[in-house]
């Protein structure tokens, strides 16, 4: 998306309601800016997360895809995150092995606590994606308005 | 059709300062399903909520959507509110456009652009939002505590405190587990027997409370608040009702010589036998294994000697079925198999012992009816080489160790520090004569009085504590041992020539822990120690719904702290049974019989043992009926975690609240 | 084969079994195509077991095994995987199937008979070395290896992993790791050159679903993508994505069950290598996890439903190395 | 690369796993004879101290038994630590602990050969 002849990338986080989306209020809460291009989607727990929803977000234009959730050992299911963690390395590995650029893709464990890092996490993320620029290869080009 | 009613909060200038509240509500009535939006000042407060309410009578709503602060902080709020209402408060959904966005932007542009295409996801969920209704399932005012220990009898008590009928399933022949072998308890000195056998009796008198002794879980079905559990009741070969624990059999039994497992084989006992004085019930039990008449149906004393007729050699194992609504995992620990480690030469000399073999030693009512002996010398203990005079206790044996050696654990068990400190204490106490080392790794006392109470060794008693491990027991043909071991401080070789040796071993879950927790569907760690739901948050309960843990089975404790845990365990319970039912969250997974091929891949998934199998017939599209495995989840047991959903390769398993399609619907939404 | 085929009419004439499940030809010698037999006759008349017989039998027996009666089929040492896959996941009734492990040599791939250069093929027939190769411009015999696809050509295993009798003599498992070589090679190119790749195969893509069809691990009752409470349900492919995703998602279904048969790539018209991207899910699970083979056996845990408390991060994919 | 790398890569040992409880010194069979212990071998090779080490007769009184290897509850392996320290001395140049005319002065009729053999292999490169 180009906002005033800049490019600006549309980031969709899908965060587990128990750590990651609580730690992204508590960045509110601390007033602790990241870019509006993320918009956060809240699931139950990180491994509620389909590689399917992935994909769409892609396929319908995001230019990055993050999931944050309990760090592991924290998880409120006790083992969700793991099975994310196994997902998703192996979900990121074929995309990177299809040619899609490898920064697009990011898991990061955010606690309930840690509204700085979530903060932080974000904006290190938008910048990584907004330099590769818009995502062209992965896009549903019927999508596009 | 759906009709959604929008409300954007400006939350005071909280939003409306970065978003344009206005705008925001403008630009969401074009949404399709969109009859009604409006923004307003506060929507939490009763003012709000009566907006909403009355939104939703005159407009007909069918969902709503609060634009406003995070679900977390007001989704109950217009849960409620929508439900008193009349719409299903599970039509509501949250933007978060405060903690998620204005308090994070600075640019009302951007923060306006960002609040409208929040709204329109939640308004993409909404659309696909089902009404929803907790389940209720009704509470069995029972509850089972499997280990009759201190933890087990600690819980009971309370449970039953409480009101509650509670039954204590133990498979030794009495309850009180570990602590009625142990002689003194650290830091105050007191002996275990007398505070513990109170609470044994007490367990007894209870009317709440039903112990079955020499008895084991055979099975466990169900969910929380509707366990089925089948117990055995193994056979005694004593009628319970009828013996009066007078130990006349005892007496008269010609087979003398069982090893006394009570005193950990150091001495023997008769193959009819009740374990120790205050046992809990004071009933005797034949040891099949040595009774003469079960062996060869010769002897039949100890049934001619039974004024109460107790004796019945035909006695079957039973098995009783019972329903409870809570169960208790309190299942003990043990010290671990010591074989292995040659070095300490514990095989070899009866004069290298365990620390609990220490503890039956110096018993009054042990072996050597209190005098500490060496084991060696059990049978002349006038002897003058019976007493030990140097005594040399080594630390962290099986304990915070790699892999390296099968059967030694890599956690700290935690106890052994203090009741070194405590036998070194005791030893120095009783006889100032004996020399007494100590060689440790780190001395490890947080606790109250605990650090206070090893010094006190150290300072008032003049036990010598060396900072180092000992590297080899050798027994001499004297029947001494030579101990060598490494002084760190002083960086030099140690050699002392010991009497008695006292190996601190590690302590391990019980053998039986496993299979109660593959029963119970409970989860373990790699050490078999039960899984707590959460580390910090839910220390007592299991990740299973309904099973709770009480004292070692869940990690090395002391006594203190076993009976705290046992408490809080309680509690939990007692919370648990007060309710007549329980209303689920309806926010469960469910499987589409149409669409599952019971491939198993969800069941392996589920960190609750919520999904289950069953094999159902269907009709094919060619008129057959043909018989295929599905899955279904027990909405009472499932949290809602989604684990399965993924895990599900056909689509068949799916989430209320968050499903495929919902969360689907909220990607485009946020993409268009 | 002989045996094979007195085998099979042994067990239908002793009631162990009332159907065979085999092989048979097609329009053409090399065009074999499955089969349910149930007599003698049948047998004699269509029966085929030789090189060209490369259809994987196991995904039958989920329909077949839940009929009337017992059946007999045949499984050559890679189809026992998928078998005992599928058994694992309940798949298929064990106790109403009979299995008899067949040896394999490798099979012809007319793909790459094609590629050498034939055209107009109308049959051909091996000797156990040599093909030899009917035209309409004649004949020419080539070597059996040569003929291979590159499923054969890197044969994972020439082990029955599982079987009630054996015909002929059982194999050993290949360890040496050559099907990877295509995946890394793949790897050591650059991002750009990759996509390129996949873009180039995949656009190919016509959406018969015969991949899906054919796969044994892909044997759900009803697809995802053709489910409509799924939100990814089939429709009209307008460009390269809708294939992406159709394969990327389908990969993942299958990713630590998928038994590397090969018959994805074998059925595709397109010829596209699909194949390679399941062997990049088995390559990374090795890696990852531990080496995996799924079908080995019927307990352990598949590698997506499991986990250890210390697994990688998913950013080893941007630390491993490579190119990017 | 620097001696403590070198040492590491040789003995293939993780010494950061001690946790400083001395059994492989308290097990030790030889301690007597050694100015620095097996666990101080481990300690300062962590600490990068070395130079004392590779100086030390130590290096020539362990006997290799491998108690400490056997005993180690941690798995550091500190017989491994102290062949890397020696192997890191003798193959400086003419670091050589026995050097081949040594050997005659060392013989006496009691020794056996294989003794020698065995020294000569273990002390020179």
């Amino acid at each position: 998306m180009q906002v005033n002849g800049e490019f600006r990338p549309l980031i969709v986080a899908f965060c587990c309601n128990w750590c990651s989306y609580a730690g992204a209020d508590l960045a509110g809460t601390n007033r602790l800016n990241y870019p509006a291009d993320v918009k956060i989607i809240r699931v139950p727990c990180s491994c509620r997360v389909n590689p399917m929803f992935v994909l769409r977000a892609f396929q319908r234009g995001a230019d990055g895809v993050i999931l944050c959730g309990c760090h592991p050992g924290d998880c409120h299911y006790t083992s969700g995150n793991y099975f994310t963690r196994r997902r998703m390395t192996l979900l990121f590995s074929m995309l990177d092995f299809m040619g899609i650029e490898r920064e697009r893709t990011r898991v990061e464990w955010v606690s309930a606590a840690e509204g700085a890092k979530f903060a932080k996490t974000m904006n290190e993320f938008c910048e990584a994606v907004a330099k590769l620029g818009e995502n062209k290869r992965l896009e549903d080009l019927r999508c596009k308005k | 059709m759906h009709r959604i009613g929008v409300f954007v909060c400006h939350c005071g200038t909280n939003i409306a300062a970065t978003v344009d509240v206005k705008a925001v509500a403008e630009a969401v009535r074009e949404e399709t399903g969109v009859v009604f939006s409006a923004d307003y000042q506060y929507m939490c407060s009763e003012a709000g909520q009566t907006l909403v309410q009355d939104t939703i009578r005159e407009q007909r709503l069918t969902g709503v959507v609060v634009c406003s602060c995070s679900p977390r902080m007001h989704e109950a709020t217009f849960r409620k509110a929508a439900a008193k209402a009349g719409l299903n408060s599970y039509m509501v959904e949250i933007a978060n456009i405060r903690e998620q966005c204005s308090w994070i932007h600075k640019d009302m542009v951007s923060g306006t652009e960002k609040a409208i295409i929040l709204a329109r996801a939640a308004i993409a969920k909404v659309m696909l939002n089902t009404p929803l209704t907790p389940g209720k399932t009704p509470v069995t005012k029972r509850a089972l505590v499997i280990g009759g220990g201190i933890a087990g009898i600690q819980t009971a008590l309370d449970i039953a405190e409480a009101g509650f009928d509670v039954d204590i399933v133990e498979k030794q022949p009495t309850i009180g587990g570990k602590m009625t072998q142990i002689d003194k308890t650290f830091p105050t000195l007191d002996c275990a027997s007398c505070i513990l056998t109170p609470k044994m009796v007490d367990c007894a008198q209870n009317e709440k409370i039903h112990i079955y002794s020499y008895s084991e879980v055979e099975s466990v079905t169900g969910f929380v608040g509707n366990f089925t559990a089948k117990i055995k009741r193994k056979a005694r070969f004593v009628d319970e009702k009828k013996c009066t624990g007078c130990g006349e059999c005892v007496e008269k039994c010609p087979m003398k010589k069982v090893p006394n497992e009570f005193n950990l084989g150091l001495d023997n006992r008769k193959a009819i036998y009740i374990p120790f004085a205050q046992a809990v019930p004071k009933v005797a039990t034949i040891d099949a294994n040595y009774c003469l008449m079960k062996k060869n149906g010769k002897c039949g004393l100890c049934s001619k000697v039974c004024g109460a007729g107790a004796i019945n050699y035909d006695q079957q194992d039973e098995i009783i079925e019972e329903k409870y609504g809570a169960i208790v995992a309190a299942t003990g620990y043990n010290p671990i198999k010591i074989d292995k480690f040659d070095e300490f030469a514990y095989s070899q000399s009866p004069d290298v012992i365990t620390s609990l073999e220490l503890e039956r030693l110096m018993n009054a009512a042990g072996p050597s009816n209190g005098t500490l002996v060496r084991p060696s010398y059990l049978s002349k203990q006038d002897d003058h080489e019976a007493h030990p005079k140097t005594i040399v206790f080594v630390q962290c044996v099986g304990s915070r160790s790699t892999e390296c050696r099968k059967g030694s654990k890599e956690y700290c068990s935690k106890i052994c520090c203090m009741y070194t400190a405590k036998h070194a204490m005791l030893i120095r106490e009783k006889y100032p004569d004996t020399d007494v080392y100590v060689f440790y790794i780190d001395v490890r006392t947080p606790g109250k009085l605990f650090d206070e109470f090893y010094r006190r060794a150290v300072e008032q008693y003049g036990v010598h504590y060396i900072k180092g491990m000992v590297g080899k027991v050798s027994p001499r043909a004297d029947g001494k041992l030579d101990v060598q071991g490494s002084d760190l401080i002083s960086n030099e070789q140690l050699h002392v020539t010991a009497d008695l040796v006292v190996l601190a071993t590690a302590i391990e879950p019980d053998k039986t822990a496993r299979s109660i927790g593959t029963m119970l569907t409970a989860s373990m760690d790699t050490n078999d120690f039960f899984t707590e739901a959460h580390p910090k948050l839910r220390p007592v309960e299991s990740p299973t719904a309904g099973v709770f843990l009480s004292g070692v089975c869940q990690g090395p404790k002391d006594i203190p702290e076993t009976v705290t845990q046992a408490s809080a365990c309680a509690a939990k319970v007692v919370g648990l049974l007060v309710k007549d039912e329980l209303t689920g969250n309806p926010c469960v997974a469910h499987s589409d019989e149409l669409m599952c091929n019971g491939c198993s891949a969800c069941e392996k998934v589920c960190p609750y043992g919520a999904i289950t199998y069953s094999d159902k017939e269907f009709r094919q599209p060619d008129r057959t009926v043909a018989i295929r495995r599905v899955a279904s989840v027990n909405p009472a047991v499932c949290q809602g975690c989604g684990a399965c959903t993924v895990a599900c390769p056909s689509g068949a398993m799916d989430l209320n609240g968050f499903s495929n399609s919902q969360i689907m619907a909220e990607v485009d939404a946020v993409c268009r | 084969m002989q045996e094979v085929k007195d085998r099979a009419k042994q067990l239908l004439a002793d009631g162990t079994v009332n159907r065979v499940v085999g092989w048979k030809a097609g329009e053409f010698s090399y065009d074999i195509t499955p089969a349910v037999f149930t007599s003698a006759e049948e047998i004699d008349k269509d029966f085929i077991y030789n090189d060209f017989c490369a259809p994987n039998l196991s995904k039958y027996l989920i329909k077949e095994s839940r009929k009337e009666g017992k059946l007999l089929v045949f499984l050559k040492p890679c189809d026992t995987y998928s078998f005992n896959q599928l058994l694992k996941e309940h798949r298929i009734l064990r106790e109403n199937v009979y299995v008899i492990g067949v040896p394999c040599t490798g099979k012809v791939d007319i793909d790459t008979v094609r590629a050498m250069g034939f055209q107009g093929i109308t049959g051909m027939e091996s000797d156990g070395e040599n093909v030899t190769v009917h035209t309409l411009y004649g004949d020419k015999t080539v070597l059996k290896a040569d003929t291979l696809g590159d499923k054969c050509k890197t044969c994972k295993s020439k082990k029955h992993v599982v079987y009630d009798e054996l015909i002929g003599e059982d194999g050993e498992v290949n360890t040496d790791g050559a099907r990877f070589e295509l995946v890394e090679k793949l790897e050591k190119m650059t991002a750009d050159e990759r996509f390129e790749f996949w873009r180039g195969e995949l656009s190919k893509c016509i959406r018969c679903n015969a991949c899906r069809n054919v796969c044994p691990a892909c044997s759900c009752e009803n697809c995802v993508f053709d489910n409509p409470a799924s939100g990814i349900q089939q429709r009209a492919a307008v460009n390269s994505f809708e294939e992406n995703m159709f394969h990327l998602i389908r990969s993942f279904h299958v990713a630590g069950r998928c038994t590397d048969c090969g018959e994805c790539t074998r059925v595709c018209p397109q010829n596209i290598p699909l194949h390679l991207i399941n062997r990049k899910y088995i390559k990374d699970i090795n890696e990852f996890y531990g080496d995996f083979q799924a079908g080995e056996d019927t307990e352990t845990r598949a590698p997506l439903n499991a986990y250890t408390f210390d697994d990688c991060e998913p950013g080893i994919v941007y630390s491993r190395g490579g190119n990017e | 690369m620097d001696r403590k790398e070198e040492i590491l890569l040789i003995s293939g040992v993780n010494v950061r796993k001690c946790m400083r409880c001395g059994k492989c010194s308290g097990t030790c069979p030889n301690y007597d004879e050694m100015e620095y212990h097996p666990h101080q071998f481990v300690y300062m090779v962590e600490s990068g101290n070395i130079e004392p080490l590779l100086k030390s007769e130590s290096l020539y009184k362990c006997l290799s038994c491998f108690a400490c290897v056997e005993r180690c509850p941690r798995d550091v392996e500190p017989a491994k630590i102290i062949e890397a320290v020696r192997l890191s001395a003798i193959r400086q140049k003419g670091a050589n602990h026995i050097k081949a005319e040594n050997v005659p002065e060392l013989i006496d009729e009691d020794t056996p050969q294989q003794l020698l053999m065995s020294v000569f292999r273990k002390y020179s490169k």
